[in-house]
């Protein structure tokens, strides 16, 4: 029964629990974030079933209601949905171990419907991911959006308006979408992703297509927050809470990111979006641009969640770069740079979330020596994610850029590789700003009472410490990951 | 903002009107299976009605046909029913909503009239629940 | 004439675009996506329209087994999703600028800026 | 000599690497006992000594130590090779982290100096990441190490966590990431090209798949990558402000380990990335070899204007990396030898001067060049060994330091220039020029003082044993682990087959 019905398992039971957390946890509040860390523990385990499956060559489609593509909705399963849904259930997981700290303190009195937030959030975001039909996508990218607003508004006062921003863009971004769906509908008379590709493979191009295509790419950039569709993302990340942040940022866009890189490659195929029209140029254009915008602003920001809302700015951009080198090593890069990128922005808000929690503040001309002594541990996930960020070898970010930059230098696009190695060095001033402070600024001992707590929670720095530490071993490890997963599904034609 | 006057005209009408919405709501939801309609459509109408009684009845009245604080679980059961339809065939052998394998011991035929049907019950209850809900909530004054 | 419905759903396109962009007031704002859910959802169920077709039920009775003379039914079935989720969002929507409102007083898009700043 | 190498399978290439790094977690632990964890300092330093010293029996019999780690992106794996060269430098640096970690014993509890817990494990880390460039067999692996040394290196250039330490930290990260980056789009460019990232002697490029322009960019890419590092003018203004650092590290780190990382690399590159071949095919030797030269004089003549001692002593440093350029840059097998030889004999004379100055500071807290009357008498056994160094930097016979400089001379003589060889000269009469005022105002000015302190022997026994091993090296430069014959090797090998 698990092994028919694995790909649909995930997003099914993240709905199902999702909807009976209310009714469980109706008497004992209590009992919400147990509940969520268990289903979530689930998740994990299925997603690492899944890939394993999948590593042993298969590729798993399983057809909805026992209807089959075209016409019924199908779930698909190849190395990279089953990747992706892999980093996201663990990121997930471990902000959600470090979520049973700071949840109380957070959102005091809503932390049931809060929880049951979190599994609608991941239930949507597995099921972009797996679904191979592009409206049931829609279907997920809304309940996965209308999470998130939710998510967000239960930040900090101006939080609500964060979200409403996030709310109205994501909504035009969606409406979009389902647009170009409908131009696709109309073009090809299927939903159905494999199908679709067959279908697009054989018509000439006509101007529907390219309208289909174009709204369908304006849609997801909005919800990835390529650079100049961003204006939502600041102020998300900065007002949501620290559960929140450490959720979205790293599942948030990606999943967009993903959606994306299926289109692009998967649906429509380099023959249109590279030889027709020159999108892929446009996209990398508009990445390269948002990588030094977010980092040049991250530098610019006084407050630590704003500055890695901007780096997040910036390297949604390296995603954007890859996809738009349209080769297998930008793509690899790209690919890379989502699990990468997530485990260290994951770590990153986690770290402003415990330095939230303890001392009540993020604000980092108010950082100093201080904190390196309550915090040993949290300042060493910093650093460590932080070199990573920074590209410092052997760390996982070092390879992302390194496949990104090999793919630019295999497209001799010489602006790219500039614009990936520059950023890394702005990186390095932003997250060196921190340490300074942090290492090496004297406290001033009067205001003492900034810091709450005396220490950090274990339950606030294992995950933590988990997430920033297998930076190390992603970096070292990275070589494996990408022959035996990435590379396994190059988009045909590269 | 302006306060809640009851209105007798309004009243009285919405009185006489709330019940025949309320059948035409369920026949709807019945007969999802078999004709244009089901359980969106029917749940919405179900609430209509509710939301009628609350409108002019007031919230006080209101809450006599339709506690508040129903709202959230019974949404939840709603698409419990319709998620555990599907489930229950997913644990049967088939694939998640494929009614044929539901455990009822009857042709697939009529397993899967059934299953839409479980279906569109539970779906009606949940959209009512969450349409009433939804009006309950932006009513709601918490003075932040 | 056939595109006639294409045309009235570009300009609700563009109404709702615009609404939701330029307007400073954030129920107007809302107002504007709805009219672009609507414009969407329209112009699936346009797509859908066959001359002289008819409802899609395959029923003896009715004398029209063959199913060219049905319009499409995926695309009305494709919004009525389409319009649960159009609900939910507005819900959604309506639920901040509520909560928007009684935190800040107002729904003006300039003075919620400046009174964010202020804190 | 045209031997072949042979290549043998052994895990000691790594235990080298990671004995430092194995200390680190124990150091660590060992916070609050300060002897325990001086003895995991020493302890690490010896065994990775005697760890490399295994090494050099079977490189004398011509087989070279390999170890393949795993794949780290694919089609490059992360390898040690303990080939000549490697184990040449390894040698010099492991064996210097012996006398240097006795040394910091007693400089840092001498100044009763903070947060030594982290400055013994920064500087384990450091050592990791030398070796790990010294052993690298592949551009990656080299990269890999040598951005870990950048980032390790910071906590020590900081220590003082005064402003101008920041500040001298911010233009140490400044120079040394851009390099690093540099280096990045330099090893994706050779991977691009060749496909192939292993270091081979005589050079990995093909002359016909690498047109002239390309490989001049390629081959600023590389020097500024390695460059900033090995201080070549104008990259070197990082390296006196990081002077700010405790004399411990300025020793081994800014005289030997990070500098020498940079001098290495640029031997690297020279010889093992592009080969002789290529770079006199396309000019690069004479545009390397202005560089040094430029860098010797202007150097040394900066070097005049220090007052700060170890500031002065700093850009001696970068005058005798450039030697080391220099050497690379001739082309000819003697100049590369006594590029590698002066590697070596600068490490030793330089440590030694700086362990000088770091006693003159714990002693009488005084850094400054115009303060330092009467030193000589006051430390007799500092001053002496200073003497010596000063003497052997200058390249007068007996010492060490003249064998390296005869080598990159004869080399000149060989390439068939003399420019480089008149400049030598030059510069080692500058060497003595802004270094004998210093023994002349220690000796001869000021009153005898009278002795307050007198030297910590835990800080003169490290400096005596350095600068007897310079002259040891200078007598018998071939007895001392036979680091002359092992440097000639590599310069035959590399320039084997080449004709000018």
């Amino acid at each position: 029964m698990i092994s028919h019905n694995s790909p649909a398992l995930i997003p099914l039971i993240s709905l199902g629990s999702a909807i009976a957390l209310p009714l469980i946890a109706f008497k004992k509040k209590a009992l919400a974030h147990p509940f969520t860390l268990l289903v979530s523990f689930t998740m994990v385990i299925l997603s690492f079933y899944n890939i394993a499956r999948v590593w042993q060559g298969e590729r798993i489609t399983y057809h909805f209601g026992g209807w089959l593509p075209p016409v019924g909705i199908e779930y698909l399963l190849d190395p990279l949905s089953a990747f992706i849904a892999c980093v996201i259930n663990t990121v997930a997981f471990f902000v959600l171990i470090h979520a049973g700290g700071i949840l109380e303190r957070e959102v005091p009195h809503r932390t049931v419907p809060y929880c049951a937030l979190i599994l609608l959030f991941l239930c949507g975001a597995n099921g972009i991911i797996i679904t191979g039909d592009v409206f049931n996508l829609y279907v997920f990218l809304e309940i996965f959006s209308l999470a998130g607003y939710g998510l967000i508004a239960v930040g900090e006062r101006a939080a609500v308006v964060a979200s409403f921003r996030y709310l109205i863009l994501g909504t035009l971004g969606a409406s979009f979408y389902l647009l170009g769906v409908g131009f696709l509908y109309i073009v090809t008379g299927s939903l159905n992703m494999a199908d679709l590709k067959r279908i697009i493979a054989v018509i000439p191009v006509n101007p529907a297509l390219i309208a289909a295509l174009a709204l369908m790419v304006t849609g997801m950039a909005l919800k990835m927050a390529l650079f100049p569709l961003h204006g939502w993302l600041p102020d998300a990340y900065t007002y949501a809470p620290s559960t929140t942040s450490a959720l979205i940022a790293p599942i948030g866009t990606k999943v967009a990111a993903y959606v994306l890189i299926r289109l692009l490659f998967f649906v429509f195929g380099i023959k249109i979006t590279v030889d027709t029209i020159p999108l892929l140029d446009v996209i990398g254009y508009m990445a390269a641009a948002g990588v030094l915008y977010g980092s040049l602003l991250a530098i610019a920001q006084k407050e630590m969640k704003r500055m890695l809302a901007y780096s997040s700015v910036a390297q949604i951009g390296y995603i954007g770069i890859g996809l738009s080198l349209a080769n297998p090593m930008g793509y690899i890069g790209a690919v890379l740079h989502i699990l990468n990128h997530a485990f260290m922005k994951g770590a990153l808000f986690l770290v402003a979330g415990n330095l939230r929690n303890g001392s009540g503040h993020s604000e980092i001309p108010r950082f100093d020596a201080r904190l390196r002594k309550k915090y040993p541990g949290g300042m060493a996930a910093f650093s460590v994610a932080a070199l990573s960020m920074i590209g410092i070898p052997p760390m996982a970010g070092f390879f992302s850029k390194w496949y990104l930059s090999l793919g630019a230098v295999e497209k001799s696009n010489w602006v790219m590789l500039a614009v990936i190695l520059i950023s890394s060095l702005l990186n390095a001033v932003y997250f060196i700003r921190i340490w300074e402070r942090v290492y090496l600024i004297k406290g001033n001992e009067e205001n003492d009472d900034t810091l709450l707590q005396e220490k950090e929670p274990l339950i606030l720095l294992v995950p933590t410490l988990i997430l920033s530490f297998s930076l190390i071993l992603l970096g070292l490890g990275n070589s494996f990951l990408v022959t035996k997963i990435i590379a396994r599904i190059i988009p045909p034609g590269m | 903002m302006r306060r809640f006057r009851r209105n007798i005209i309004i009243l009285m009408v919405s009185k006489m009107v709330a019940p025949y919405i309320m059948l035409f709501a369920f026949y709807v939801i019945f007969h999802g299976h078999l004709s244009p309609g089901g359980g969106f459509q029917g749940g919405t109408l179900l609430s209509a009605a509710i939301l009628l009684m609350r409108l002019t009845a007031g919230i006080k009245l209101g809450e006599r046909q339709f506690k508040r604080i129903l709202g959230t679980p019974l949404g939840s059961l709603g698409v419990l029913i319709y998620f555990g339809v599907g489930f229950l065939a997913l644990l049967w052998g088939g694939e998640f909503l494929n009614y044929a394998y539901l455990p009822f011991g009857l042709t697939p035929e009529k397993l899967r009239y059934l299953g839409i049907l479980l279906v569109e019950i539970g779906v009606g209850i949940a959209v009512a629940a969450i349409l009433v809900s939804i009006y309950d909530d932006l009513l709601e004054h918490n003075n932040e | 004439m056939s595109n006639f419905a294409y045309i009235s759903v570009a300009i609700l396109l563009t109404l709702g675009i615009y609404g939701m962009v330029l307007k400073k007031n954030l129920v107007k704002k809302l107002i504007g996506m709805t009219i672009l859910q609507v414009a969407v959802i329209m112009f699936f169920i346009a797509s859908a329209v066959k001359g002289g077709a008819t409802v899609p039920v395959l029923d003896e009775r009715l004398g029209i087994p063959n199913p060219i003379h049905y319009i499409s039914p995926l695309q009305h079935c494709l919004m009525l999703t389409a319009i649960v989720v159009g609900v939910a969002t507005s819900g959604v929507a309506f639920a901040l600028a509520i909560l928007i409102y009684r935190r800040f007083k107002t729904l003006d898009e300039g003075i919620l800026l400046q009174r964010m700043g202020e804190k | 000599m045209t031997e072949t190498w042979q290549v043998y399978p052994s895990i000691i290439p790594l235990y080298v690497v990671g004995i430092s790094l194995l200390a680190v977690p124990l150091i660590v632990l060992s916070n609050n006992r300060p002897n325990l964890r001086e003895f995991w300092t020493l302890g690490a330093s010896i065994v990775k000594f005697l760890l490399v010293f295994s090494l050099l029996p079977n490189l004398l019999s011509h087989r070279i130590a390999l170890f393949t780690l795993w794949e780290i992106a694919p089609g490059i794996t992360l390898t040690l090779k303990a080939d000549a060269m490697g184990v040449f430098f390894a040698l010099v640096a492991s064996s210097l982290w012996i006398a240097t970690s006795l040394y910091s014993i007693g400089y840092m509890r001498g100044l009763k100096e903070h947060k030594q817990t982290r400055y013994f494990a920064s500087f384990a880390v450091c050592l990791s990441a030398t070796m790990g460039i010294a052993f690298a067999a592949n551009i990656l692996t080299f990269l890999i190490f040598y951005e870990i040394l950048t980032v390790a290196t910071y906590p020590l250039v900081i220590h003082k966590e005064t402003k101008e330490a920041i500040s001298a930290g911010r233009k140490y990260l400044a120079y040394t990431l851009s390099a690093g980056i540099l280096l990045i789009a330099a090893t994706v460019l050779t991977y691009k090209l060749t496909g192939n990232l292993d270091f081979k002697a005589g050079g990995i490029f093909d002359p016909t798949s690498l047109p002239r322009q390309r490989a001049w960019i390629l081959f600023l890419l590389f020097l500024g990558g390695v460059g900033v590092k090995a201080a070549i003018m104008p990259l070197h203004s990082w390296l006196p402000a990081a002077m700010i650092a405790p004399t411990p590290v300025s020793a081994l780190l800014h005289a030997v380990a990070v500098v020498k990382s940079g001098a290495f690399g640029v031997l690297r590159l020279v010889g093992f990335i592009f080969g002789p071949t290529l770079m006199h095919l396309y000019g690069l030797d004479i545009l390397l070899t202005t560089l040094a030269c430029l860098t010797i004089i202007t150097a040394s003549l900066l070097a005049f204007r220090q007052d700060n001692l170890k500031h002065r002593l700093a850009y001696s440093t970068v005058g005798h990396l450039s030697y080391i350029v220099l050497g690379a840059a001739l082309l000819s097998p003697a100049a590369f030898a006594g590029a590698l030889l002066h590697l070596l004999n600068h490490a030793f004379l330089k440590i030694t001067l700086f362990f000088c100055a770091g006693a003159i500071y714990v002693t009488m807290h005084k850094e400054k060049i115009s303060e330092l009357k009467g030193v000589g008498h006051a430390m007799p056994w500092t001053m002496g060994a200073f003497t010596i160094a000063t003497i052997g930097l200058m390249g007068v016979p007996p010492l060490n330091g003249f064998i390296s400089k005869w080598e990159i001379c004869l080399g000149s003589l060989q390439a068939g220039t003399v420019l480089p060889l008149i400049i030598l000269i030059i510069s080692g009469l500058l060497n003595g020029g802004y270094l004998f005022p210093i023994i002349y105002k220690a000796y001869y000015t000021g009153t005898p003082h009278p002795i307050k302190e007198k030297e910590p022997y835990i800080m003169v026994v490290p400096l005596l044993v350095t600068i007897s091993f310079a002259v040891l090296l200078g007598l018998f430069p071939n007895g001392v682990f036979t680091f002359f014959d092992l440097a000639t090797g590599v310069g035959k090998e590399i320039l084997r087959g080449f004709v000018r």
